[in-house]
């Protein structure tokens, strides 16, 4: 228990979980860009190849789409399969496979053919990547029944979601963020398995529930910080997975709190902050003192210019002020 | 072996493939009739004219062995194995059907025969195939994987990709293209300037084959051979199986305004069921009452697939939200 | 004026649309599978060829992705150009080329290229088609800053947003739905045009504002005539266009009934039915008398087997129950 | 015209194609200092090798045709007439840049000089590309299309279906694959069995050529051919330019892990632009004094770029929403 604590990234914290289930389960394959010799283009790969070796680490060219049909192929097929789009983004190039195929499948042949394959892909924007590379897309995968929606926001969660995630029936989307990959938590030694469909609560509070995902957690826990020291209690939730959805979590804080934010990278739209909103209203409708709120990007592609995207995606200073005038309302 | 003898052991196994084309035959009809009478839901590709290519291959498949086929699939299914009855039920949406009713002709599917799923997106077959052919090799589980598709899929990414995925790791899969010459109303012939699908195989470095789809033991000696390889560890084939449907792109397509009634005309004349016959006759392998016999017993498993599948009751709607995951 | 008020199908009116800008604007290209000589799987483009040959009427291969992107790069060049996806369900194939060019373009190019796209695809469910052939997906779209996405319901609307989103300068969804085609309704016979984002009140009333879409209108307005004779007045609203959206027909109306329900094929997580009732309860949150409710098609992929895809998808029955619920409240 | 006239017309382009290479060199290696000392957003891909190809082709194009690049395009952007200022202020988000700071690198848009666009995402500009020939040939404008792309797009779905469109409709346009042996850090002998990508034309029935990219007489020959084809309506060409990037993939990569120094050395000793250099010297086209004044006037060149660009303002935070639509 020496190592308990031992702050480790986010990347190398699904690097962990990624080797001790490729070791557990000899049946799981690893397809995708770059995540064989190289590591990962984000690192997040870094070490698997040297002790898996070719054959279970699968490098392609680049050609998404194929090599997602593989991997749920090779899912369909009795292996287990991890096909990492590399940016969320080129999930696009694949998305036919991913909706049709993997999510349908076991609907489609009533409950005969699993596939239980892990698409991963680094959503959201970091270091002005630009349009093509900053998308994030969760919420249409939470729009397609079949799929499992995994959001983690720290370390500790990208290891016990991927741990639950590789052992699950089924297709989950595993959705890092590319600008977590660096940051640095706590990760026990010992094996942990995260449930999924059990809500993270960030920080207790009274006045007012704030649901953030991923990123946005992380600047929505700093804004927390700030209004506390103005007197106002955040309770701030990460649901962690949004398929399936701790609703109760979600809900029970909104019948204590009367209030609510939703914190979304992505813009609001038909968002997965929509959603909250949505439950909200038909769930604690009478709990609610004031309007909710969701605090998202602009509905705007990702600008280049640093000025334009700090102005697009919610910084902790919006955050913060919308709901100062949220809990003051 | 000679070649004299190699043919005389190929021709052994032609009565039992024309049982199996009458059976996909006749059970193609049989949905048409059906069909034509509104008595099953959805829309039906038929695969009347091609069942040399589903057969010849098939039957060199072990049970284990996967196959992952089209919108034109019911021939593959129960030339893998799976029962007419079976097959039909599911046609029927009934619960007795492979898919328990939830899947339909383009969603049919049969692990249980090695059969992954007949498809309604073109090309996407091509690389499911290809990802069945990779577990196969990781499990070293002996298993080879057949990937059909048409002439339509050839010119969509997913061949490109899966082909080439499929050739650079030496997978165990056989590609099957069958080139009916036509894509719904569009010819091949408008939608690419290079219409030998065989010939693309150069572009990834396998092995491609062109073959008379409508001779059933052509297309079994040359799957034979791709398969033998493919089992031994020398990958994959690319095989072309010239090819032709009788009958509409679907159901309700007359099928008339792009392409002549004599182009059908000569196609039928070349029909791979009465080209076995002709042959069992020559050879000796059978005489006139033995193939009529045949087709009673296959007429016969059409009818009680019928009552099989009409009797069968249709899923609970209160089962709807059962096996999302 | 003789034929005004001609009665014909929603396929047609899309027919004749077309026909009359091909004829205004020669920079017009019509790219998709079966649009040519076969005049569309649906009859959608029935006649064009005849009239404008092989040139305009660009009949492809099966190659969704290439077409489309053709059809971006055709407009961004300086033509303006329709991609048919005919099923909406084969728009997944080109999805990369639609939401990472074809909506990015202006917005990256800062205003300097414009992509006049049209990607047209008939969506929903019908005739047990199974699931690859029935998703709606219009959600997504309207997530996608830089897409406007129109949801025609009748053959009058059909025709009159054809006409504005053939003259629109950016990239537009025009997602028909497949079992509309064969429906009637009278069309004008002199030209007119329907601008984006103003809804239609397709009944107007005082005790509940039902918001609905595409084939969903026809269902609620039926359910709407069965609940007046119950005494229920229901206010019925399609907005035509998701974006632009008219929110103030929306909120206007709720304001007015204090009730709210919101019908949509599309599953319901983060779904346009969510996005109505976030909208409801950010900005009619002092009107609403009673929680607003979503009306969706189970989270299922279309089953293949009539009995399990008419439990899935809104029905009249279910509508009228749900909103007699509501109104109980 | 013999074939000793041609080559002695082709030289007399070379110093005009020397003075280009040296600018797209010049560009790539202030970008990749100011890069380094952190005065660069986002994510840049370096073209340091590759630019007798750019420069090559795209000397043959009029000022109206119309190219289309990938995430490695600063140089197509130059060598296609994009001034160095403004290449370089899109870099640095600034409004003086060609997408008014809202693209950057892999975003950059010159619809004025015909330059239609970076791409990040790899394979998007084959299809879009071949969308712009479609146009000019509905247009009836005589512009020709150049559609670049690397190795590691030819595994993709877009380049399988965009360029058999483009031969299907025997399109004016040239798709320059830029063959640098990787993507990223996979060779292409590892994603491919067959690493000719000038013989993947016969897939798609048009002509594939294969050129050596280092050489930019060579290509401009190859490029010329295939652009005065296109133009008097004989259809696509499909060219392979043999290059190699010196630098890593991007800014940021080592570019050591997965090549030898030795290979990168042996590419360094064929660089075009000290190859165009002897050539010049040796047909005595020019003198030592005459290239380092070319060499000093496209060294102020940069300076003023930098000047420009760093003095020029940043978009206001105001302005994030225009321009959606
Ligand atoms: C991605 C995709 N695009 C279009 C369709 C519509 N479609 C169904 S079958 C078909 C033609 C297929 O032609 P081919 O591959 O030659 O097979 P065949 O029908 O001739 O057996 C088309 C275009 C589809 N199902 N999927
Ligand atoms: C669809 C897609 N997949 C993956 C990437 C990530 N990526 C960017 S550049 C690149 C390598 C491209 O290689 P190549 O086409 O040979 O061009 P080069 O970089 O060698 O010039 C990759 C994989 C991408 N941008 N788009
Ligand atoms: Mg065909
Ligand atoms: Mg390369």
């Amino acid at each position: 228990m020496a190592e308990q604590g031992r702050v480790i990234t986010y990347t190398d914290a699904g690097v962990e979980a990624l080797r001790e289930e490729m070791r557990r389960d000899p049946s799981i394959v690893y397809i995708g860009q770059g995540i064989g010799p190289r590591g990962g283009n984000f690192r997040q790969s870094r070490g698997l190849w040297k002790e898996f070796g070719d054959e279970r680490l699968r490098d392609t060219g680049i050609c998404e789409l194929g090599a997602t049909g593989v991997a749920i192929g090779a899912a369909m097929a009795g292996s287990r399969a991890i096909v990492d789009e590399v940016f969320l983004d080129f999930a696009l190039e694949a998305i036919t496979q991913i909706v049709q195929q993997a999510a349908n499948i076991c609907y489609m042949s009533n409950g005969k053919i699993k596939a239980p394959v892990l698409v991963r892909g680094a959503m959201g924007a970091v270091r002005n990547a630009g349009a093509h590379h900053s998308h994030t897309f969760y919420n249409w995968f939470a729009n397609t029944p079949g799929l499992k929606v995994v959001v983690p926001a720290t370390p500790y969660d990208v290891k016990g979601l991927f741990k639950t995630a590789l052992r699950d029936p089924g297709p989950v989307m595993f959705i890092e963020h590319k600008f977590l990959y660096n940051t640095k938590g706590a990760v026990p030694t010992e094996e942990y398995l995260i449930p999924f469909g059990e809500a993270r609560i960030v920080r207790p509070g009274s006045d007012v529930t704030i649901i953030a995902t991923s990123r946005m957690v992380e600047l929505t826990a700093k804004a927390g910080a700030l209004l506390e020291k103005e007197g106002i209690s955040a309770e701030i939730i990460d649901p962690r997975t949004i398929v399936p959805l701790d609703r109760a979590a979600i809900t029970n804080s909104i019948k204590k709190t009367g209030r609510l934010a939703a914190i979304d990278e992505s813009p609001s739209t038909c968002s997965f902050a929509a959603e909250v909103l949505a439950i909200a209203a038909e769930e604690c409708f009478d709990s609610l003192k004031t309007p909710p709120k969701r605090i998202c990007s602009l509905p705007v592609p990702n600008p280049f210019s640093p000025v334009l995207e700090n102005q697009m995606i919610p910084s902790v200073e919006r955050i913060a002020s919308e709901i100062r005038a949220l809990v003051k309302k | 072996m000679t070649e004299a003898i190699a043919e005389q052991k190929d021709l052994a196994l032609l009565l039992d493939y024309y049982r199996r084309m009458l059976e996909l035959r006749l059970f193609e009809l049989k949905v048409q009739e059906l069909y034509r009478n509104a008595r099953l839901p959805g829309f039906v590709h038929l695969y009347v004219g091609e069942e040399a290519s589903g057969v010849g291959v098939c039957a060199n498949l072990k049970p284990e062995d996967l196959i992952f086929s089209t919108h034109r699939g019911h021939g593959h299914a129960i030339a893998k194995g799976v029962p007419a009855k079976v097959a039909l039920a599911e046609l029927w949406g009934k619960t007795t059907g492979c898919s328990g009713g939830r899947g339909g002709s383009m969603h049919m599917y049969a692990p249980e025969y090695g059969f992954m799923g007949t498809n309604g997106i073109v090309g996407a077959p091509i690389p499911l195939a290809t990802g069945g052919a990779l577990s196969a090799k990781l499990r070293k589980s002996g298993q080879v994987v057949v990937g059909f598709f048409g002439d339509g899929a050839v010119n969509s990414g997913s061949f490109h990709e899966a082909v080439n995925m499929g050739s650079v790791w030496d997978l165990p899969i056989i590609y099957v293209c069958e080139n009916n010459l036509y894509a719904t109303e569009m010819a091949f012939s408008r939608a690419t300037k290079n219409t030998s699908v065989a010939s693309r195989a150069a572009a990834y470095g396998l092995p491609g084959v062109v073959v008379d789809g409508q001779d059933v033991l052509a297309v079994h000696r040359a799957a034979k051979e791709a398969i033998d390889r493919a089992r031994s560890g020398g990958g994959p084939t690319l095989i072309e199986c010239k090819t032709y449907r009788y009958v509409g792109h679907h159901e309700g397509d007359p099928g008339t305004d792009y392409r002549t009634k004599d182009e059908v005309e000569q196609w039928k004349k070349n029909d791979p069921i009465k080209r076995a016959a002709k042959v069992l006759l020559e050879a000796g392998l059978a005489d006139e009452k033995k193939l009529k016999e045949v087709e009673a017993e296959v007429v016969q498993l059409m009818e009680d697939a019928v009552t099989f599948a009409e009797n069968s009751p249709e899923p609970l709607a209160s089962s709807v939200t059962d096996h999302v995951f």
